[in-house]
């Protein structure tokens, strides 16, 4: 056992490594090519993580990329692809920042405020995502489509209701619109990052929450059990006694409720009212971070980060005369040659396990062996 | 050996084949006369089918050489081979069930006329070959609509399309009833008056030795002998195969009772198209019975199975366990009031099989100890009773850490075997329990049957083996169409009696 | 992950044995939408409806989508999964700003053609050759592909005049092509405002009139590839790689060959719809796809894998797209047709005796009646989502009887069948 | 705050060493942005200065704006524009650390931007622009009735559909106004897709209007080819679009332009700075201070330029009031 220990080890690690290595690659080759220095970049790069501010600042992106991506691996463990959790988590936060602006919640304790507002997202997110997984139990609507109209139809949603006469309020002066801004009371406070400006997110916790139930819900509990055999057959699934119907809604509405929540580390720690600039495709980051981290909790965790540092050390590029796409760009050779080489890695894996299997049943025998 | 008297049509020699772990053909050594029928015999895993996949060039082997009327051959595609004049019907069918008949036969080497295909020269050729051998079958039906015994008949004229003279057929009866067995080797007759050359698999020692010139039989990878028909009889073939006596399929003393375990009442089933495949059915077994139900595939016994698993909705009908209602049921609930399930399709819906054993395990008893503690899982449980079933049931697997897909499929079953069976189950149903398992486990599998029997479990036993139906069942029933249409007692029934009645032509009698 | 998604609440298709149904079938249920909706048109007056113009909108709108519901044709029938159609076109819309800004736009076509098929190509070597997962290969072909054209935009784009680093200079238009004599006549008949008449004449008028020669290409492509798929040697191969590789490959076919065809072929038409895109706005812009390959997505799995499905799913999403686009008036009338539609179904479900959809088909039905009757106005803001709602308010009441390629998402290698 | 935030500041000895963030779009996008470019260049050759230009991407938050306008700072740029409304948050922020550089923000003036000492607030009176090209539009038009296509459903450009109404129903209070806006936050596309602005357009032009204001930046586009081809009439946007090379093959239906000087805005402001001059607080470029004007190129409306004059006079002096919003 420690011998296998050891190897898969060194399997797992293999992988990634090997695939980073490459995406830097082909990066390197194309910055060449277009007459840029790689080794300047990439120093460039470096070098600006050495600013604590880029590092709170990737962490703070790193917990919305983590809440969406984990959005995202509920419904792939089980074969769902919910690609709604763009609209899902933009009509919660929209929704759940006019309720924390609202001037009702104002006498309420802190934490019942925020918890409110957490709350809300979530039902909101589960809501609509719960559209998109009672059409296909119930009419057998693809996912993969359903999810695509509804993040338009959020889309639509949230024009309507970001307007003066109904749930925004306009500041005098301003080009922007959006809900009425938070008071202290209704914000998370953000944890100081020594050296920084920007404080980290006090809803990181939230994100590690997130991460470790997701993690128990596939592991320790019977639900999850039956979400994964879901995933993995559903025939099998449906013999064993797995109401695939439900489990399709339950996950759905999980994976909408965590979608909820991506917004929430922005606009209770950053943004404190959901405005035109509110940020936008977090939930297509979502599905790259979770296919990266191969829809493992801590997978997910080192995939969010480095693509939140990607992201932020972006900006220096643009100083030195590089586009600034190069990161994109390495973004998708990553998630590529990542899972490239993770696919090789499961190939040699299988075969060296059924060796195993084979060695420890004496399969593997010659012929001689066979006939005497 | 009379291989010198005429020409070699095949002739393979020193061929091996290794995959991680198993050496699947070792210096394998076969002499196909032509114009012969030649059987090739042996256990599961034996590596027959391998061997046949060389030949046919889907597979490469790492050493040996392949001679095809006498001229050496290198084939690296199927296409090479098929342009020699080889053909392969492979054990598992190789159709695509969204295409056509014709589609499926003229895929790959498609008759072209006027820039596309030419229809109409392919439905003519078709119906031509068709008819020649008596194969009846429609060049525009789509493949989902067929039986299997159609299926096989769309597979071998698919090879005779391709106008092949040697003609590979890797276990052609494993799924057919006696008649059509009949009728396959009927044709397999006219194919050799006509010179063709036919390779045979089949564990059926019987067939072989009724319609093969010459046997050859492989173990372990390796060909042991070659044997004509007329030399041994089916005992002796079958040590060769495994090395020791066959074991028999058969039930000691009687364990009915009278309680009623199943009672199932008026069963009626229709498929989404609307039509009805199981007709108000009703079905009465007792504890300590087996009922084994005999019946050409797609005749309703899926359909029953799911039924009464719940997995199925039902039109009408009513269904009692021990005089419960059991009818409004989920598949979850039914198996906690005690149905253990053995399918037929292991891959399908018994195993998870990138799920390791001990996880295997949970599958099915997601809500009963030893796997689960309220609504969390029992790791610890789940892995002990793994281990107990692993030790119970011989599961030949280093560990219950590895994947279910890295055992063998007798392995699977004995693992999926040893599940329905904790949780003292008050009703099993086994839908062909031993279906591609190798004679060990076979033996195992039923002993583990009349075990449980034994103790007051009744058992829904489906199967193909008719032989399987006959020696472990206390009763027999013959489905058709959706329908019980005969009842038997397997202790005065033959195999043939049973298969006439399965494709209508018998009279059955009630017992 | 991956695969083709779960079965459940998908009717399963069994064929019904032996009923083609008839292109009558067709033209005659064409005949009644068209029917219903030149009633609705009457009633509310509102002539955007059936207008020539929205027709003509609706079709150019359908083209990028319908070329990228093609694209996810050829690739999912030779079973990928081709989530990376919005990358390819974006390599498309590339191609034509760079390449027909200096040579014109049939060069500018021709160059998002094959940089979309350079985009399959990189999606066939990752699934079919290292047996990727479908949907990470797409999407990190999506994923990047943005990424590079705003790479080389910012390099080539920057300086060129009217260019900038987020877009090329223009790009010349390809000829429109009119039915000389037809057009007129047509259009007074229109103007006529007769029930049904008028309304035909509005169809084949902006079906006939100032059409763009690449609309005419995309028409072309689609009886093509009905042709090409289902006629020859080639097309029957390529679909039984998506339906049973291991059979294909058991009687001598090479299945990676066809899929690398299929997926290269995929991503050669998704440039073609996102060229079409860039010379129909006279420049390559960032972000000009719009979501347009996750559409056309959408509109293959409506139109259940068939090109004239894919045309149907393209039309109706174009159609209510141009709508909303030309003018208010038109949604608000959708509401009532939607209405109508809604409760033609219900009878139907209720001959069917399926009385739940038919109820609930009902309700909805009245509601929008409803909702039509008591304004005079769709919110602006909500006009937008109109196509989007259509198309799920169609595919969740039509029956699902989705016929998937059976060897959709999962890998194939050779000699591991049987 | 604090750290790595302490360094740097004040402006170097020499020239100014200039840092300008865009909005998405950035250099080129023939629009608003664009504008800024030119007004840069303009300085940068006079003032023989220096400068860096950065570029917000799709979908960034305020942190990444942050942290492009502390780079800057950092960096030692002084002065540093930032072009888009979007960066008034983050500027508020930056700008209290760094209070010797001097900032300014294009298109917004909202409390917590407006009290820095550092920061100027360069706004637009886009309504009295859009109110004069609305006044075009309605004598121009010969059967009352116009279009306005709006790119993206923001209160910026709702302010420039106000601008118009008002000034069309100036003139013929019965016309009839046709307002589309071709996407709805956050989707931006309704800038870049001149397909979608040559199909509302169309609309527009088959139900009746004649002349149609596209605000809609590069979807301006499409909605002249429709004009184009139904010989009917349009409006550009921001720049003096007839004279732009990317319309050049439809500007013969480019009647005016509502010209928003940002280029303007920009080189006065580098110049105030370079001439030690930098006021604070909200500058509004209206007419009266050129800020925004409608463009003659192409002699179409020189037959009622007196009539445009005579609002533009009464906007100024204040007879007429413009609304800014609907
Ligand atoms: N593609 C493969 N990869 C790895 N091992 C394989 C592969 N195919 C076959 N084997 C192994 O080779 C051995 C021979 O298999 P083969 O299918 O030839 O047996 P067989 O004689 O046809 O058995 P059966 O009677 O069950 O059909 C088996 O032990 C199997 O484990
Ligand atoms: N295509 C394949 N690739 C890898 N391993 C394979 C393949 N086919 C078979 N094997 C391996 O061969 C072993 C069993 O295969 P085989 O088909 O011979 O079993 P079997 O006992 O005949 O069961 P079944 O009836 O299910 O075929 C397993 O270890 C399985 O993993
Ligand atoms: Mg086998
Ligand atoms: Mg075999």
């Amino acid at each position: 056992m420690g011998r296998i220990s050891l190897r898969s080890v060194g399997l797992g690690l293999a992988a990634p490594v090997g695939a980073l290595v490459f995406a830097l690659l082909v990066c390197g080759v194309i910055l060449s090519i277009t007459g840029h220095q790689p080794f300047d970049v990439a120093e460039d790069m470096i070098g600006s993580l050495e600013r604590p501010r880029t590092v709170a600042n990737s962490l703070n992106s790193a917990t919305t990329y983590y809440l969406s991506a984990v959005a995202v691996a509920i419904g792939f463990k089980m074969r769902l692809f919910n690609i709604g959790v763009d609209g899902q988590y933009r009509l919660a936060a929209m929704l759940a920042a006019a309720l924390a602006g609202a001037s009702f919640m104002e006498s309420l304790p802190s934490v019942l405020r925020i918890l409110m507002t957490i709350l809300a997202a979530m039902l909101v997110g589960a809501i609509w995502s719960g559209i998109a997984g009672f059409l296909k139990v119930t009419r057998g609507v693809s996912e993969v489509i359903s999810t695509i109209m509804l993040n338009a139809i959020a889309t639509a949603l949230v024009a309507f209701l970001l307007n003066p006469d109904r749930l925004a309020v306009t500041v005098a002066g301003s080009n922007n619109i959006g809900t009425a801004p938070i008071t202290e009371g209704g914000q998370v406070p953000g944890i100081p990052y020594s050296g920084s400006s920007s404080d980290v997110f006090g809803l990181i916790v939230l994100a590690a929450v997130v991460g470790v139930a997701y993690w128990f819900m596939l592991n320790r509990t019977r639900f999850g059990f039956d979400l994964k055999a879901t995933g993995e057959s559903e025939s099998a699934a449906v013999a064993s006694g797995v109401n695939v119907k439900k489990m399709v809604l339950a996950s759905m509405l999980l994976s909408g409720a965590v979608a909820g929540l991506v917004g929430m580390p922005q606009l209770l720690g950053a943004s404190h009212s959901y405005s035109l600039d509110f940020p936008a495709g977090l939930g297509f980051t979502g599905i790259a971070i979770a296919l990266l981290g191969r829809n493992h909790p801590i997978g997910m965790a080192f995939a969010a980060f480095l693509w939140g540092a990607l992201d932020q050390t972006s900006n220096v590029l643009d100083l030195s005369g590089v586009p600034k796409e190069i990161v994109v760009i390495m973004q998708g050779v990553i998630v590529l040659s990542v899972v490239i080489a993770y696919e090789l890695v499961r190939r040699y894996k299988l075969r060296l396990e059924q060796r195993d299997v084979g060695r420890a049943l004496g399969t593997t025998k010659t012929p001689e062996e066979v006939q005497a | 050996m009379s291989s010198s008297e005429s020409a070699l049509a095949v002739e393979l020699r020193g061929i091996t084949k290794r995959f991680p772990g198993v050496v699947a053909n070792a210096d394998v050594n076969v002499a196909v006369r032509t114009g012969t029928v030649h059987a090739l015999v042996g256990e599961n895993g034996a590596g027959k089918s391998t061997l046949m996949k060389i030949l046919y060039g889907m597979q490469r082997p790492d050493e040996g050489t392949i001679s095809i009327d006498g001229t050496q051959g290198d084939f690296h595609t199927p296409a090479d081979a098929i342009a020699v004049g080889i053909g392969m019907v492979h054990q598992h069918f190789m159709l695509a069930d969204n295409l056509t008949v014709l589609e499926n036969v003229v895929l790959g080497d498609e008759p072209r006329g006027g820039g596309g295909i030419d229809f109409k020269a392919a439905r003519a050729k078709i119906k031509d070959i068709s008819a020649r051998y008596g194969l009846g079958v429609d060049p525009d039906r789509l493949v989902d609509e067929l039986g299997v015994g159609e299926r096989q008949r769309v597979e071998i004229l698919k090879v005779l399309f391709r106008g092949a003279r040697i003609l590979i057929l890797d276990e052609p009866t494993a799924v057919l009833v006696p008649q059509e067995v009949d009728e396959l080797f009927g044709n397999l007759r006219e194919l050799k008056a006509e010179g063709l050359t036919i390779l045979f698999i089949s564990h059926k020692l019987d067939e072989v030795l009724s319609v093969a010139d010459d046997i050859t039989v492989m173990r372990r990878g390796t060909t042991v002998a070659s044997v004509a028909p007329g030399d041994v009889t089916a005992r002796q073939l079958a040590e060769l195969m495994v090395g020791s006596a066959l074991p028999v399929p058969e039930l000691r003393e009687s364990t009915v009772t009278d309680t009623p375990v199943l009672e199932a009442e008026g069963l009626t089933v229709t498929s989404p198209d609307g039509r009805t495949v199981l007709e108000g059915m009703s079905v009465t077994i007792n504890a300590g019975e087996v009922l084994g139900i005999a019946g050409v595939e797609g005749n309703g016994q899926a359909e029953l199975v799911e039924a009464l698993m719940g997995i199925r909705p039902l039109q009408a009908g009513r269904i009692a366990l021990r005089g419960e209602d059991i009818t409004k049921l989920s598949t979850r609930k039914r198996r906690d009031a005690g149905i253990g399930y053995i399918p037929e399709d292991r891959h399908r819906q018994g195993v998870l099989l990138e799920a390791t054993l001990w996880e295997n395990r949970i599958l099915g008893h997601q809500t009963k100890a030893p796997s689960v503690r309220g609504l969390l899982l029992n790791r610890s449980g789940a892995r002990a009773d793994t281990q107990r079933i692993v030790d119970e049931y011989d599961v030949r697997t280093p560990n219950i850490d590895v994947l279910a897909g890295s055992l063998s499929g007798g392995n699977q079953q004995k693992l999926i075997v040893g599940r329905e069976m904790s949780g003292n189950p008050v009703l099993l149903i086994a839908s062909h329990p031993t279906r591609g398992v190798d004679v060990g486990a076979q033996a195992a599998i039923w002993e583990q049957i009349r075990k449980a029997r034994a103790e007051q479990l009744a058992v829904l036993l489906i199967s193909a083996d008719l032989d399987e139906l006959i020696g472990m069942s206390d009763s027999l029933a013959v489905i058709l169409r959706g329908r019980l249409v005969a009842s038997y007692d397997p202790k005065a029934v033959t195999p043939e009696e049973l298969g006439s009645a399965m494709t209508g032509a018998g009279d059955g009698e009630e017992s | 992950m991956s695969a083709s998604g779960l079965a459940v609440g998908v009717q399963e298709t069994v064929a019904p044995p032996r009923r083609r149904t008839s292109p009558m079938i067709y033209f005659l249920l064409a005949i009644a939408a068209l029917l219903v909706v030149s009633l609705v048109r009457v009633l509310t007056g509102a002539g955007n409806l059936t207008s020539s113009g929205t027709v003509a909108a609706a079709l150019t709108a359908a083209v990028p989508i319908a070329l990228a519901g093609l694209a996810g044709l050829w690739s999912e029938r030779a079973g990928v999964i081709n989530i990376g159609l919005e990358g390819m076109m974006v390599l498309g819309t590339f191609g034509a700003g760079l390449f027909g800004w200096q040579w014109g736009p049939w060069a500018g076509v021709l160059a998002g053609v094959v940089l979309g098929a350079v985009g399959g190509l990189i999606h066939a070597v990752a699934t079919v050759t290292f047996g990727v997962d479908h949907i990470i290969s797409g999407v990190a072909i999506t994923l990047a592909a943005p990424g590079l054209t705003l790479f080389l935009a910012k390099l080539y784009f920057t300086d060129a005049p009217g260019g900038g680093q987020k877009q090329s200079p223009p790009i010349e238009d390809v000829p429109h092509v009119t039915i000389p004599g037809l057009s007129s006549v047509l259009a007074d008949i229109e103007q006529q405002q007769w029930f049904f008449v008028s309304d035909l004449a509005g169809l084949l008028r902006g079906l006939t009139t100032d059409v763009s020669l690449l609309t005419l290409l995309a028409v072309v492509l689609f009886f093509v590839t009905a042709y090409v798929l289902w006629r020859t040697a080639f097309g029957l191969r390529l679909r039984s790689c998506g339906e049973a590789p291991h059979a294909a490959e058991s009687l001598g076919v090479n299945v990676y060959k066809y899929k690398y065809a299929a997926i290269t072929m995929s991503g050669a038409l998704a440039g073609l719809g996102g060229a079409i895109l860039a010379v129909a706005s006279s420049q390559f812009r960032d972000g000009q796809t719009g979501g347009r390959g996750y559409i056309g997505l959408a509109s293959m799995i409506f139109g259940n894998w068939r090109p004239g499905g894919v045309a149907a799913g393209a039309g109706l999403f174009g159609y209510t797209d141009a709508m909303q686009l030309r003018g208010e008036g038109a949604v608000h009338a959708l509401l009532l047709l939607l209405g109508i539609a809604l409760l033609v179904l219900a009878v139907v479900q209720l001959r069917a005796k399926r009385y739940v959809v038919a109820g609930v088909a009902t309700v909805i039905g009245a509601l929008f009646i409803l909702w039509f009757a008591l304004t005079d106005q769709v919110p602006p803001e909500l006009v937008s989502a109109a196509p989007y709602v259509v198309t799920l308010l169609v595919l969740s009441l039509a029956a699902q009887r989705l016929r998937v390629p059976k060897w959709i998402g999962r890998t194939y290698r050779r000699g591991e069948g049987g | 705050g604090g750290g790595d935030d302490s360094g740097a500041g004040g402006g170097g000895e020499g020239g100014l060493k200039i840092g300008l963030a865009y909005d998405i779009g950035g250099r080129g996008d023939q629009s608003f942005n664009d504008s800024a470019a030119r007004g840069l260049d303009k300085a940068k050759q006079e003032f023989g200065i220096e400068a860096t230009e950065l570029e917000a991407s799709q979908g960034e938050t305020d942190a990444q704006k942050e942290d492009r306008l502390r780079q800057l700072a950092e960096g030692g740029y002084n002065p540093i524009i930032a072009v888009g409304f979007a960066y008034a948050g983050p500027l508020g922020k930056v700008a209290k650390d760094y209070p010797d550089v001097k900032f300014a923000i294009i298109d917004d003036y909202t409390p917590g931007t407006d009290d820095g000492p550092n920061i100027a607030n360069l706004t637009f009176a886009e309504e009295q622009g859009s109110f004069l090209v609305g006044v075009a539009a309605a004598l121009k038009s010969k059967t009352g009735n116009v279009g306005f296509v709006g790119g993206v459903n923001t209160p910026l450009i709702q302010k420039f559909e106000a601008g118009y109404q008002a000034g069309v129903k100036a003139v013929k209070p019965d016309a009839t106004v046709q307002v589309k806006y071709l996407t709805q936050p956050p989707d931006f596309s309704g800038f870049n897709d001149p397909a979608k602005g040559e199909t509302a357009a169309n609309g527009m032009l088959d139900a009746g209007a004649d002349v149609v204001y596209a605000a809609a930046g590069g979807s301006g586009s499409g909605v002249f080819r429709a004009a184009k081809d139904k010989g009917a009439m349009g409006i550009g946007v921001d720049s003096d679009q007839y004279n732009l090379p990317s319309l050049a093959d439809v500007k013969d239906v480019i009647i005016t332009s509502m010209v928003k000087s940002v280029d303007v805005a920009v080189y006065d402001f580098i110049k105030s700075v370079n001439d030690n001059q930098f006021k604070a607080g909200n500058k509004v470029y209206d007419l009266e201070a050129g800020g925004v004007q409608y463009a003659t190129s192409g002699g179409k409306i020189d037959d009622i330029t007196p009539r445009l004059e005579e609002y533009k006079q009464k906007i100024i002096s204040g007879e007429i009031k413009v609304p800014s919003t609907t």
